[in-house]
């Protein structure tokens, strides 16, 4: 353990971990979203951010976008890259939702089903990407740098980067909007009696599966921007860069206390300030087994995650 | 007498479980020896033993027909091997309803087990011969291999979910993947797990391996098989007694409703331990026999995917019935391997016509479809009626 | 009334959630062998009192004596093997199972169960007739393959648990027998009609052999006829000596079946006494005045 | 009760009907009658689908190519390859080396590609009397085990990471190297082998795992060590390129150096701008310097530039038409022919030493550049 390392630039590493945390609370919104209404691990949401950063990518790609461009024309790549986004991986988790769980939401399938058609969902999609993308080889797919990296903010040595300034910003951005419009909005009411009680809801006029198809889409919608802060940072995508991300952002969601759209923001950013610390401390081979080490003793004496399940009602 | 003499509602159609449970048991005994025996017989799928002769159209259904194929024996291997895991992870997920994604941590810690106390190449059993003054060529006996592979994998089951099975079932979910994620970080990247590099040598019944084994032959897979149904077989008459007795009956209740059950007097705690222990034994258990046929293993060959495939196996084929469970781990474990040596499609455009290719696709497409189709599985569970018809009404009046 | 035991005390007991007080400083006692009613307007609190006893909730302050032992703050299951039983509002059987199954269930707490046990069947019994399997079948191949199933339990031995397992079947087919509901015992629960439901949860709970069994709104959804009947069946399961506490709406079934009552309003108890002083109790009248006495 | 009874007994009696009456017909005869005739049969293992395939295609396309032009110049040769998917995985490849091993119209194998698979499946080969020739499995512990079967014409892990340890001495003039590895066995074998090689000149090091994403842990580590001046990277392009990627655009300018793992189109095309100026070492030689019309002849035949190891595939599989030739068409013949090997391969003068190990001397590693999104020679490293 190289505690050296750590603390001699402990608020570098911090700031690194949030960035990085950011873009897993995004994602991890979408698991948060479903759970919180359906009760349903929505295993596919990882293969909806992979299919918003592929859709960036060609986006990018098709209007012929070169390497660093100028300051308005990547502002302007970057939100239409949002927008495409958003629209893909809005469509693509309302998709999902519309030829896979609403039949078996008629049939009042066990959870266990849904899961294992979230997997069949998932492997489909990871294969359509990987087969018909990359001449067949499944190789990592690259993209014009839209911002150059460098440095923002320089305080008492702890450097703060322009892209990660953007994720973070855009992190907090998109959270507020999101927590605004379920709790303020017509909609949001809609949301979250759902949530509460679906069979009241519907008594009460609350169209249920409109309801549904909007949190699938605001999940996806969340995914989508996502997406694009991740090839804004990164740089690349990949076809099965889902399943690592939505790894990770279904442990943030649960760590946070799934279900509840605070916590996924609190999870993301926690998550990946654990692996940058732990990372430092010993190497990035041992981050997983550090995060989900703490996500365990979290679990044991918080059970429904640090903030509790609270889109509906918490559970006993 | 009519078998649904007792029943309060009539059944307009028979499904081929009522068909099953209605036949006598005799009738049922011979069935089951007969299928037992077809088992025994499949790795001449297609040939009559003893003869020159094949029966037409059987051999179609082998895996090394046509270019590209894998050894048939090896794939009912890996199909027993399948079942194995998915009669116990079927424990875990079908009977007591916990959602475990993390099982091949279980699968992993079997096959290591023997790995590292039975292979001569491994650094545990250096070690132990430089500490404690072994013999040279000192290696852990494969039948005590057995015994290791069940206790530690009880033991990390035990492990595992004393912290977690007090959680709810989704929160359980991810405790469990990150468990079998753990277990092949530390196998992958510490040395005296072999690291990267994996276990070479790890031994057999017949001890290492070794071309001149009498039956367990490193060309000749039957042995493994035959070895890997027995273990099947074993494990399918002990759960069966576990499932039919009241510890089966507690498990179903947690699953059905775990308050209720409380209340009840089930000590949901307890019984859901148990499950977790005796599905990871049996995860043990397979890892140990996967482990010993191949004789090598490493970390890759552990991965989270296997343990989403696993569970896949036992919902799709139907949770909470054995002959579900298997079923679907054959079908996941048989289908891919025989669509790979299906030969080049040629009907088709040229982008589409090799289906190796294309084989994970249909797997995750037909998932979706099943699922769709027939939410309970292939072969939903079902509970067995008891023979009761008579007793019932020699029941005294006012007990 | 001649001095009877105390068989549950509820002492001053409170429960709150959050800020709300759902039971606020409740105190009764139940005498060994009586039907006693808990009665008031929904929202009062007399499932959560439930709760409350059989360790579905613990208590804020006060507690629950049952037998001599304190059982609140106690496991649901450790509650249930000291001797409560009860049944839900919202009928909570294990819908997949069968009905012998579900009573089956309760039998097993009086059982100790091993998985060992189960799974090894031992120690075991040689020579007991009455362990073995039985010859039904007239003849013909059943008939012997019945016999070799007997020869063959006769030569192994019984197991203990086998033993206990045939014995537990034979007391669920009595209860379910007893609860009128015998003919159902292989369906599987969720395709009962509503009356066997909760006719068979009755009889799930009467097989943990509890001192008190608690019944919550047994009759709900009942037509009157069958309300007669579970007055008889309510009538029945006291005469086997089981003290028995009974939630119900039904004024009229209350009346005629309780021994004594107690009315809860706001998570208050607002009176206690036998049927006739309740029913003229000012309190309990203007607690109920407006609504309707049917559930 | 008796028509129950036969209903039963038919059942039975029909299901033993089924397996045992069924219309039994010959079989064809399969006699094995091996005339030494130019004929047989050479398998093809590696990962030709999955997510590794990319790293194997190429040298499959070149023993393809190899065996097309044998069967056009030998038009009484009745050679075929046959190709095996593995997926990369030691679990998936033993299968089919048991259906390869017992098949006698194997003379030969190529492959296994990786050195997981290569090592789960050697016994078996072994057993058979089947000669392995790899193209790219470079676990230096594959030629430790004794075993009989396994040849490769690439160089090991070992060569390649002393020869990157020398370039970093004699050619970058490093004074602190930050050494990642992807904690694989091809990562860590070159890995252990260069932090060794460089003794005090490692400044830091960090293993990242298999797929990840997001290296920010990494770099956040190499920004801890004052002054690191290189940065060498022991993995796969899935990994290599977008490590490559962030960590320029985190300022690091340092020199980059990859090895084999990353010999990809795909790590330049990943990386992007990034990738400019990155240097790649490779036991392969440039394809251009392998002499003949070998990299036109794979671009006209393919419509693309070779990629890693198409050198070494074609030499792989030359090595076995060149016995067919030669009259060897047995196992035995074959091994003792692959055991007796010594001609000029197009990557390195091919000469298999009693571990089946290509003289090391005449292992030939080049360091490439990236210029233009192109991997390009740049210097032969000569090992000492």
């Amino acid at each position: 353990m190289n505690f050296d390392a750590l603390f001699d630039h402990i608020g570098q590493h911090t700031v690194d971990g949030l960035a990085k945390g950011a873009i897993y609370a995004l994602v991890a919104l979408g698991y948060t979203l479903v759970y919180g209404v359906l009760r349903l691990i929505n295993f596919a949401h990882s293969e909806v951010f992979m299919v918003g950063t592929f859709a960036v990518m060609w986006t990018w790609i098709g209007i012929g976008a070169g390497n660093t461009p100028s300051i308005g024309i990547a502002i302007l790549l970057l939100v239409l890259g949002g927008l495409v986004g958003a629209a893909a991986s809005g469509g693509t988790a309302v998709l999902v939702e519309l030829v896979a769980y609403r039949h078996l939401r008629r049939k009042n399938a066990p959870s266990l089903v849904f899961l294992i058609t979230a997997i069949g969902v998932s492997l489909s999609l990871t294969e359509i990407f990987g087969i018909f993308t990359g001449n067949g080889e499944r190789k990592i797919q690259g993209m014009p740098t839209i911002l150059n990296q460098s440095i923002a903010i320089d305080f008492l040595g702890v450097e703060i980067t322009n892209l990660q300034l953007i994720v973070l910003a855009a992190a907090f951005l998109m959270m507020i909007g999101l927590d605004q419009f379920i709790n303020k909005t017509r909609y949001g009411r809609g949301v979250r009696a759902v949530a509460q009680n679906p069979d009241t809801a519907a008594l009460m006029g609350v169209n249920k599966d409109r309801v549904i198809v909007l949190i699938f889409a605001l999940g996806g919608l969340m995914a989508g921007v996502a997406a694009v802060l991740w090839n804004m940072r990164y740089g690349f995508t990949r076809f099965d860069i889902g399943f690592v991300i939505g790894l990770k952002a279904f442990t943030a969601a649960v760590l946070g206390g799934i279900g509840n759209l605070r916590g996924a923001l609190v999870g993301g950013l926690l998550l990946g300030v654990i692996e940058v610390y732990f990372a430092t401390l010993t190497a990035s081979k041992w981050e997983d087994v550090f995060a989900f080490i703490v996500l365990v003793v979290v679990l044991m004496f918080r059970p429904t995650g640090l903030l509790g399940e609270s889109l509906g009602r918490a559970r006993a | 007498m009519t078998a649904n003499e007792n029943t309060v509602t009539k059944k307009k159609k028979r499904s081929f479980a009522d068909r099953w449970n209605g036949l006598p048991g005799w009738s049922r005994f011979f069935w089951i020896m007969g299928g037992v025996i077809f088992l025994f017989y499949l790795p001449e799928l297609g040939n009559i033993p003893g003869t020159n002769l094949e029966i037409p159209g059987l051999g179609f259904l082998r895996t090394d027909v046509g270019v590209g194929g894998s050894d048939w024996d090896s794939i009912l291997f890996r199909c027993a091997v399948f079942v194995l895991i998915a009669l116990g992870l079927n424990v875990v997920v079908g009977l007591a309803g916990l959602l475990d994604l993390g099982y091949v941590g279980f699968f992993a810690i079997g096959a290591y087990s023997v790995a590292l106390f039975g292979s001569q190449q491994s650094p545990v059993v250096k070690l132990l011969r430089a500490n404690f003054d072994l013999a040279p060529d000192w290696a852990l006996a494969w039948s005590w291999c057995i015994l290791l592979a069940i206790v530690l994998t009880m033991f990390s089951g035990v492990l595992l979910g004393w912290p977690t099975l007090r959680l709810r079932g989704d929160y359980l979910a991810i405790v469990t993947l990150g468990f079998g994620e753990i277990i092949r970080i530390i196998a992958r990247n510490s040395t005296i797990t072999g690291g990267p590099d994996g276990i070479t040598a790890i031994p057999g019944p017949e001890g290492a391996p070794n071309a001149q084994n009498k039956y367990f032959s490193i060309l000749d897979q039957k042995w493994w098989y035959w070895l890997a149904l027995v273990a099947v077989l074993v494990v399918i008459l002990a759960v069966r007694r576990l499932e039919n007795s009241r510890v089966g009956r507690s498990w179903l209740a947690i699953r059905e409703d775990e308050d209720a059950a409380a209340v009840m007097g089930v000590h949901g705690f307890k019984f859901k331990l148990w499950a977790f222990a005796i599905g990871a034994a049996i995860g043990g258990l397979s890892g140990l026999l996967f482990a010993s046929q191949q004789a090598f293993i490493d970390p890759s060959q552990f991965n989270v995917n296997l343990s989403i495939l696993f569970v896949a196996m036992v919902v799709v084929g139907g949770a909470g019935n054995m002959a579900g469970a298997a079923l679907g781990a054959i079908l996941l474990t048989y289908l891919p391997e025989r669509l790979r040596s299906l030969g080049a499609l040629e009907f088709l455009p040229e982008r589409f016509q090799d289906p190796a290719e294309f084989r994970y696709l249909l797997f995750g497409l037909a998932m979706v479809v099943v699922m769709i189709l027939r939410p309970q599985g292939l072969l939903p569970s079902k509970r067995r009626a008891r023979e009761l018809k008579d007793r019932a009404q020699e029941v005294p009046v006012n007990g | 009334m001649a001095e009877r035991s105390v068989l549950l005390k509820v002492d001053n007991v409170t429960l709150k959630f959050g800020g709300v007080v759902a039971l606020d400083s409740v105190s009764f006692d139940l005498y060994q062998g009586e039907i006693l009613g808990l009665i008031g307007p929904n929202g009062a609190g007399k499932t959560t009192c439930f709760n409350a006893m059989t360790g579905v909730y613990r208590p804020t302050s006060g507690q629950v004596v049952f037998d001599g032992q304190t059982v609140s703050g106690k496991k649901p299951y450790e509650i249930n093997h000291s001797g409560i039983a009860r049944t839900f509002q919202n009928i909570r059987l294990f819908p997949e199972m069968t009905a012998l199954e579900n009573v089956l269930v309760g039998t097993d707490s009086r059982h100790k169960v091993s998985a060992p046990g189960a799974l090894f069947g031992l120690p075991r019994r040689w020579g007991h007739e009455e362990d073995l399997p039985e010859v039904r079948a007239k003849g013909g191949p059943d008939r012997s393959w019945q016999e070799f199933k007997r020869s063959a339990a006769k030569f192994f031995g019984v197991s203990r648990h086998m033993q206990e397992e045939r014995a537990a079947e034979r007391k669920a087919l009595e209860l379910m027998h007893f609860c009128g509901i015998e003919r159902a015992a292989n369906e599987q629960a969720r395709n009962l009609p509503y009356g066997s439901q909760r006719r068979l949860e009755i009889a799930r709970a009467l097989a943990t052999e509890p001192k008190l069994l608690c019944l919550d709104e047994p009759a709900a959804g009942f037509n009157p006829a069958e309300k007669v009947e579970l007055m008889d069946l309510i009538k029945k399961i006291r005469d086997t000596g089981v003290t028995v506490l009974l939630i119900e709406h039904d004024m009229r079934l209350v009346m005629g079946v309780t021994d004594r009552i107690v009315v809860l309003e706001f998570g208050r108890k607002i009176a206690d006494g036998a049927p006739a002083e309740v029913r003229d109790n000012p309190k309990v009248i203007a607690a109920y005045l407006g609504v309707p006495d049917a559930a | 009760m008796s028509r129950k009874f036969a209903r039963s007994l038919g059942g039975v009696i029909a299901a033993a009907a089924l397996v045992l009456g069924a219309a039994a017909c010959q079989k064809e005869g399969t006699g094995t009658n091996e005339a030494a005739k130019c004929e047989g049969k050479i398998a093809f293992m590696g990962a030709l689908t999955g997510a590794d395939a990319g790293a194997v295609l190429p040298s499959r396309d070149a023993a393809k190519l190899a065996f097309k032009k044998f069967a056009a110049a030998n038009p009484n040769c009745k050679v075929e390859l046959v190709e095996f998917d593995t997926q990369g995985d030691p679990a998936q490849a033993t299968p089919v080396a048991n259906k390869i091993a017992p098949d006698a119209s194997f003379i030969g194998v190529i492959g296994g590609a990786f050195s997981g698979e290569s090592k789960a499946t050697m016994p078996i080969y072994e057993a058979a009397g089947l000669v392995m020739v790899s193209q790219s499995a470079t676990n230096p512990d594959l030629t430790k085990t004794g075993n009989k079967s396994f040849h490769r014409v690439n160089g090991n892990d070992t060569t390649q990471g002393e020869a990157a340890v020398k370039y970093f001495k004699d050619t970058v003039k490093a004074t602190k190297v930050f050494v990642i590895d992807d904690g694989s066995t091809y990562g860590k074998g070159i890995s252990d082998v260069v932090k060794s090689g460089l003794g005090a000149l490692k400044a830091g090091e960090d293993t990242v795992q298999k797929a990840q994403a997001n290296f920010d842990a990494t770099i956040s580590k190499i920004k801890g060590v004052a002054g690191v001046d290189a940065i060498a990277f022991a993995g796969y392009t899935g990994e290599g390129a977008p490590l490559l990627k962030q960590i320029r655009a985190a300022g690091i300018t340092v020199p980059f150096v990859g090895f084999d793992g990353v010999y990809d189109p795909a790590f330049a095309s990943g990386a992007g701008t990034a990738a400019e100026g990155a240097i790649v070492t490779c036991p392969c030689i440039p394809a251009e310097k392998a002499g003949g019309t070998f990299a036109a002849d794979f671009k006209a035949e393919y419509g693309k530039d070779p990629g890693a190891y198409t050198a070494e595939g074609w030499d792989a599989a030359t090595v076995f038409l060149s016995g067919f030739k030669a009259g060897k068409v047995t196992r035995a013949d074959m091994l003792a022919w692959v055991d007796a090997y010594n001609e000029q391969g197009l990557s390195k003068k091919i000469k298999f030493d009693a571990t089946g190990e290509v003289d090391k001397a005449n292992v030939v590693v080049w360091a490439y550049e990236i210029k233009g999104g192109v991997l390009t020679p740049k210097t032969e490293i000569k090992l000492g």
